[in-house]
């Protein structure tokens, strides 16, 4: 890429543009931040609230997955390209990781 | 930084080997370090032998019994076996896809020297209080009720080692997805790069869980934790599943990496391709993926119930499927080839009959209520040893006379190699076979001695006759490298003939940056591609360029260093003042050199052009 | 070279077949002599597993010995055809393990339910009663308690149980790991510190027989030193015989020494050994109290703390020093040194400790 | 591309992290250590689960006992906007803006050790004010080891950043250190992910 000899002008437009996109991305951001921040106002609030076990342990769980995947693919930039061995192997992560706990809910008895 | 090794003092030598980051080099210092812990585990399963010989034998009390079978047992699967294999990965995996190095030089060294003095501290237990004697699997209210200091040990050293093989299996998953040579396509790997990528992958999940298992019980021993403690409501069950939801990928992390030697020695000594080669590597993959499903089948007895003792008893089972293919796979390699029998090749084929009486009896141990009589008993023992040693074991020798020559640039005597396997084979059968009887008989494992007139007499002096065996056959191979360096006969790139990948096309051994030119690449078993076709060498895939390398570094040993006088301070803070603060210091010492490490720029050097083309009108010849 | 390495081998194979068929072991000990239903469930499945195995091991050394007979090299520069695979050979080769296995899996499912089915353990007839015998056996470092509960009797190291019948056992452990097993009666169970686990034997009559209704049981599971010598009898009688047991038992009283020796002994060993050990069969002690074996019906004993021969001579040899005998054991250092008369004392009077008939 | 070379905003290339080689290993090595963290995570969470509430006797403390929403609130809040900081800080990276990445990452490091400074409060009032210490039963080993395991994270990443940020102070960016940056902003949202479990699975479920 660098070292290519690109001409003046053409530098100029590639780095305008990448500044663009660079503007663009950071918009994202801030958006999955304020999701981020909403999700964790929902949990904490139907905590607060005192809402039915049954219904807030599932409800808090699936705010944190989802926030948790906005994370995963806004701020780690999961959802670029050049991501696929790291997915792969946080998904691995994450399956063996859930066999565990699974197990440790079921089959640790008391 | 040094170049190539010259004639110099041993000091020197030492010196180079203790800042090494050569991927080269680091293999031979994790053989060596795995040979040594490999003859401290072989003497003592002479000790067991020769303890449970005759019944009520008193050769070593009950208590140093437990000791010496713990120590077998935890030094033989993390000290001689993993490192041994780690190392052969180190030293044959960046040849074989082009490489001139791994992805991370200096964590390289640092996993070698977090392995090698977490082995040491473990084993200076024998000296400061007594060794663990809980067991490899170390099962928490045992380990909790173990009065003396060797159960520490067991936490710390292998949590230090445990690091530094975590180090080494994101290394090598790194190295093969970014360090390919131009061509070599993921499926034209040679298959020990396979089954290293899917064991790094092994270790890279494998591994944590074991961490937190020896952290939560090294806080319960020295801390005062209760996570075991089943009054202050602890549950001892924890540390049984993480262990097995390590321990069981862990078997697979010794076996396939010798899956890989064995299918690259099949191939090369049948003088044909790896039959059905992209089924080898589903299969590789998918007994890795499975292998994280079935630990529970280590705990069948434990009372989880009957739904998941039949769940995991299945699941076990299933992986029979994927490793039948490849035995039978290998058989294919093999049939309509042009077989010759070296002593590598001896070894591979003494294992796949060895192998596959070990597996069936692993899908034998899988039926749950049958287990129920095996488990805990000589059948168990049986069974595993008949995997490890006729898998890994042999796989582990096999490779020591079929890479020796790469290593060191000169051969293991054949005839030599071909006693020694004939007495390990026999051996190795003679004292495992009998003891499948053993346990059916009602012999359970882990005794220190066992009573008169109980039937068990004669099938323990069969077992314990074998080990000598063995122990004859290892005597000569040590006997047989004494000699083969002493007479040091100088040999060529290919030395067996009939190499197939790129390891075989460089220099024995190798230039210290592998490659002048990165290969290329044309399809699988790219040298022998290129012999076929007339040539010598491999298509380089650039011109003659500058190289870059990585510098040595001292800092490896330092901060494994550091850990290691942590080790020494937990373990002793409960009887003398000193221990807290010699865990500080060593803490300090420790992260302090990774600071160091960080802070320092270090970006390597480059071989000039003109020494590489020198190079080539004298001949690397080293 | 290599024809002598196979003849040896035969040589192997006829040896450990001799062995095979010399009996596989003592009947009291061994899993291949299965001794009640549930041993011979195991042992079934262990044949069968085993024949299937056996099958696939050869067939694995068939086609091997054809490979290593037909395609040595024969001359240095044959170079032979680089096959890439087969897909028909390699469908053969996953297809036919996976009905192998589909085919163990359907007995294992069903016998790990059917062995695992406690269910009828709480089972109660009109009067309240229990349907079925359950021992609740509690593993201790290097000795185990029997408790009869619904019988309100307690024992130790020999476990009494009737035959031809299930027998269903609470097991769990008072301090670390251990497992119980009886090898001829069925496979293990784990005693834990954490839970109760519950599973079922039986014995049948006639195997009893051969063996003079007595059994040997271990501690399966590494638990320290004297994980080795943790071992116990089981005595297995026809029911009435039984039934005489617990009714000797359930009337037993405080035992009253015969000879002027066992007198002197019953006072050393109420000076120096009750605060541990129990000499009524009865469970009113909580469990937390049960510190040591109970020794209501010492004189009865098949051994000595499981391992050493049931006579004075041993007993004696126990008592002064224990720890050669089982090292870590929690009876060592417990009470005073004793002097050879207090141990003749001692011996006379745990030996007259017989409950019921004389 | 060289380590050494001199960049200007506008030769500075698209993905700085992975522009070189070192830079590309460092890069897929460090997301394979956060796949193992996951499974470490994963670990201490399940041992959480397992011995939530296990207590030796009735009169113990459990996680209704302790527990404070509001505090938990605002830790949570901090660190959740120590993320967005730290993603300004690569934004200003990948635009070549030296000073203003310096100063975004500034301000993570102060949000991160605002976020300490609470955590260290909440253990001194557990063990010193209520009398829950980390040897008091298995819940309460449990849960120190859970959470103090993600706070030795923070400690590590405010440690990491800050030798960072004063070894490169008068350094500029370059392809050298360009990844260093990128990956303790990776790190840091990893401890922000574990958080995100934490406060539900722990503080939240605890309260329920
Ligand atoms: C290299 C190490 C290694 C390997 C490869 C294996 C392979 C297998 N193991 Fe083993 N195992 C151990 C090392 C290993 N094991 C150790 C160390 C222990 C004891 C730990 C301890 O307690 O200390 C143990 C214990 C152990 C147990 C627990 C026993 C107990 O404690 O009660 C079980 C139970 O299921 C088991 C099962 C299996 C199975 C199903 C396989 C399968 O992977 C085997 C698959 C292979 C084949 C089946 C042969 C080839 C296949 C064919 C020729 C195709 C046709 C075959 C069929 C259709 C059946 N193993
Ligand atoms: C890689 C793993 C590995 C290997 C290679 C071996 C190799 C051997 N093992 Fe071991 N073994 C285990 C892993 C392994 N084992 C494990 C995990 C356990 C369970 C532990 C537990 O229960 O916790 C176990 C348990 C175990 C037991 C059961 C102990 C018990 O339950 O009480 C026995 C008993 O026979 C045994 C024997 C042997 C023998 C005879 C060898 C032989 O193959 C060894 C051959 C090697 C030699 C004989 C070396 C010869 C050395 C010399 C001649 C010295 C020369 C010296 C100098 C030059 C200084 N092993
Ligand atoms: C700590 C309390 C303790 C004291 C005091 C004690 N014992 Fe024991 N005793 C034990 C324990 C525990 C065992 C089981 C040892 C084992 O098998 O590991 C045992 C076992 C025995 C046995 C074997 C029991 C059997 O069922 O086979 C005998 C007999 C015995 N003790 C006699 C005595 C005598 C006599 C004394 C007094 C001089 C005594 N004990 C004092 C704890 C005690
Ligand atoms: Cu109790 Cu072994
Ligand atoms: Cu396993």
């Amino acid at each position: 890429m660098g070292n290519e000899q690109l001409n003046s002008r053409d530098m100029d437009t590639k780095y305008e543009y990448r500044r663009k996109r660079n503007a663009e991305e950071m918009r994202h951001q801030v958006i999955s931040f304020a999701i981020s921040i909403f999700l964790t106002l929902c949990a904490f609030g139907a905590v607060a609230a005192g809402f039915d076990k049954w219904f807030v342990l599932p409800f808090i769980l699936l705010l944190a997955v989802i926030q948790v995947i906005f994370q995963l693919y806004y701020f780690m930039h999961m959802n670029q390209k050049g991501h696929e061995a790291p997915q792969l192997f946080i998904y691995g992560g994450v399956i063996i990781g859930f066999a565990t706990i699974l197990a440790f809910l079921t089959i640790v008895w008391w | 930084m040094s170049t190539i090794a010259q004639k110099r003092g041993f000091g020197a030598t030492l010196w180079d080997y203790m800042t090494t980051v050569d991927h080269k080099k680091i293999g031979i210092l994790y053989i060596a370090g795995g040979g040594f812990f490999f003859l401290l585990g072989g003497i003592e399963a002479l000790i067991i032998r020769i303890q449970l010989a005759v019944p009520n034998n008193g050769f070593v009390s009950a208590q140093t019994f437990n000791e010496v079978m713990t120590m077998h047992g935890t030094t033989m699967i993390f000290l001689a076996a993993m490192p041994i294999l780690i190392g052969l990965m180190n030293l044959i995996m960046p040849l074989q896809i082009g490489a001139r190095d791994v992805a991370f030089p200096f964590l390289n060294a640092l996993g070698f020297w977090l392995f090698f003095l977490g082995g040491i501290l473990l084993n200076t237990s024998w000296f400061l209080g007594g060794a663990p004697d809980a067991g490899w699997t170390s099962y928490a209210s045992l380990a909790l009720n173990s009065p003396h200091h060797g159960v520490d040990f067991y936490v710390t050293g292998i949590q230090i080692s445990g690091f530094g093989t975590l180090m080494g299996g994101i290394n090598f998953l790194v190295t093969i997805i970014n360090m390919r040579a131009p061509g070599m396509t993921y499926m034209r790997m040679p298959m020990f790069t396979w089954t290293t990528f899917v064991v790094s992958a092994l270790i890279l999940f494998a591994f944590p869980p074991l961490t937190v298992a020896l952290f939560l019980l090294t806080f319960d021993r020295l801390f005062g934790a209760n996570f075991f403690e089943v009054a202050m409501g602890g549950n001892t069950i924890i540390w049984e599943h993480f262990f097995w939801i390590f321990g069981h990928p862990e078997v697979y992390i010794l076996i396939l990496p010798s899956f890989g030697i064995f299918s690259e020695i099949f191939a090369t000594f049948s003088r044909k391709r790896l039959f059905g080669y992209s089924s080898m590597v589903f299969a590789t993959v998918l007994i890795g993926f499975f292998g994280f499903m079935v630990w529970a089948h280590h705990m069948f007895t434990v009372g989880l119930g009957n739904i998941a003792n039949a769940i995991f008893a299945v699941a076990s089972m299933a992986i029979g499927v994927p490793t039948g293919i490849k035995i039978f796979n290998w058989i294919f390699t093999m049939w309509g080839g042009s077989v010759k029998f070296t002593t590598p090749m001896l070894y591979a084929a003494g294992f796949i009959p060895s192998f596959v009486m070990g597996g069936v009896t692993g899908i034998m141990v899988a039926v749950a209520p049958a287990d129920y009589q095996f488990h805990d008993t000589y059948f168990v023992v049986a069974h595993f040893h008949y995997v490890i040693v006729g898998g890994v074991v042999l796989a582990i020798l096999a490779a020591v006379h079929f890479y020796w020559p790469k290593m060191f640039g000169t051969m293991l005597n054949e005839t030599l190699g071909k006693i020694e396997f004939v007495l390990f084979f026999i051996g190795f059968h003679l004292t495992f076979f009998i003891q499948h009887f053993l346990g059916l008989m009602g012999m359970p494992r882990r005794i220190a001695t066992f009573l008169d007139d109980q039937g068990l007499n004669t099938g323990n002096l069969i077992s314990s006759i074998g080990a000598a065996f063995m122990a004859v056959a290892v005597l000569i191979l040590l006997y047989n490298i004494i000699m083969t360096q002493v007479k040091n006969v100088r040999v060529g790139n290919d030395p067996w003939g009939d190499g197939r990948t790129l390891e075989w096309s460089l220099p024995s051994p190798p230039p210290f940056y592998n490659f002048k030119q990165l290969p290329l690449v044309r399809g699988i078993d790219t040298y022998w591609i290129e012999k076929m076709e007339g040539k010598q060498e491999v298509t380089p895939a650039e011109p003659v360029n500058d190289i870059h390398m990585p510098n040595g570094s001292i800092f490896p040993v330092f901060i494994s260093l550091g850990f290691m006088i942590a080790s020494y301070g937990a373990i002793f803070r409960n009887d003398h003042a000193w221990g807290d603060p010699v865990l500080i210091i060593g803490l300090i010492v420790a992260f302090g050199s990774m600071l160091l490490r960080s802070l320092k720029d270090d970006h390597g050097f480059h071989i000039p052009k003109s020494e590489l083309v020198d190079k080539k009108d004298k001949g690397v010849k080293a | 070279m290599k024809k002598w390495l196979r003849k040896w081998r035969l040589a192997t194979v006829i040896a450990v077949l001799a062995l095979v068929l010399s009996g596989c072991g003592e009947p009291f000990l061994s899993a291949l002599k299965p001794a009640g239903e549930v041993a011979k469930q195991q042992y079934d499945l262990i044949l069968f597993s085993l024949g299937i195995m056996t099958l696939v091991v050869i067939v694995v050394v068939v086609l091997f010995a054809i490979v290593l007979v037909r395609f040595r090299r024969k001359n240095n520069s044959e170079i032979p055809k680089q096959v890439e695979g087969s897909h028909t050979l390699e469908i053969i080769w996953t297809v036919i393990p996976i009905i192998i296995i589909l085919v163990l899996a359907v007995p294992t499912v069903a016998a790990t339910f059917s062995q695992g089915d406690v269910s009828a353990m709480d089972k109660k007839d009109k009067d309240g009663n229990r349907e079925n015998l359950v021992v609740n056996v509690r593993a201790h470092l290097y000795w185990w308690e029997f408790e009869y509960e619904d019988l309100g009797i307690l024992t130790s190291q020999d476990l009494v149980i009737p035959t031809d019948q299930k027998v269903y056992f609470n097991v769990e452990s008072a301090d670390i790991k251990h497992s119980f097993w009886i090898p001829p009666l069925g496979g293990k169970l784990d005693a834990n510190p954490e839970n109760v686990n519950k599973f079922f034997l039986s014995v049948d009559q006639d195997k009893a027989d051969d063996v003079n209704n007595i059994f040997y049981g271990k501690c399966a599971e590494l638990c320290g030193p004297s994980h080795a010598y943790m071992d116990f009898k089981v005595k297995a009688i026809p029911q009435d015989e039984f039934d005489q047991w617990v009714a000797d038992m359930q009337n037993a009283e405080e035992p009253v020494p015969t000879s002027e020796l066992a007198k002197k002994g019953e006072e050393v060993f109420n000076d120096s050994c009750i605060s541990c050990h129990a000499v009524t069969p009865s469970n009113d002690t909580p469990p937390q109290a049960r510190t040591a074996p109970n020794l209501a019906d010492f004189g009865n004993r098949e051994t000595v703390a499981g391992i050493l021969e049931h006579n004075e001579e041993s007993l004696k040899e126990w008592i002064k020093d224990p720890e050669q005998f089982k090292p870590g054991n929690k009876m060592t250092g417990a009470y005073p040194d004793l002097k050879d008369d207090e141990l003749d004392a001692l011996a006379a009077y745990l030996m007259e400790l017989k409950v019921g008939n004389e | 591309m060289h380590v050494e070379e001199q960049f200007t905003p506008k030769t500075w290339p698209e993905s700085p992290e992975r522009a070189t080689l070192e830079g590309k290993n460092k890069f897929l090595g460090f997301w394979f250590f956060l796949g193992g963290e996951t499974v470490l995570f994963a670990s201490l969470f399940a041992t959480y689960l397992a011995l939530k509430d296990k207590v030796p006797n009735k009169d113990s403390l459990i996680s209704t006992d302790i527990f404070d929403l509001k505090l938990a609130f605002i830790m949570t809040m901090i660190l959740l906007t120590s993320s967005i900081t730290s993603v300004y800080a690569i934004y200003h990276m990948k635009n070549f803006h030296f000073k203003k990445m310096q100063a975004w990452l500034f301000i993570t490091v102060v949000l991160g050790l605002a976020f300490l400074a609470c955590e260290i409060y909440e253990f001194w009032h557990y063990t010193h004010g209520l009398d829950f210490g980390y040897t008091t039963s298995a819940f309460s080993s449990a849960f120190y080891t859970l959470v103090g395991f993600h706070g030795g994270h923070v400690v590590f990443g405010l440690g990491w950043m800050i030798a960072l940020m004063v070894r490169n102070a008068n350094r500029g960016l370059s392809l050298y250190n360009a990844p260093k940056f990128y990956l303790a902003s990776l790190y840091w949202h990893f401890i922000d992910v574990v958080w995100v479990f934490i406060f539900t699975v722990v503080y939240l479920m605890g309260m329920v």
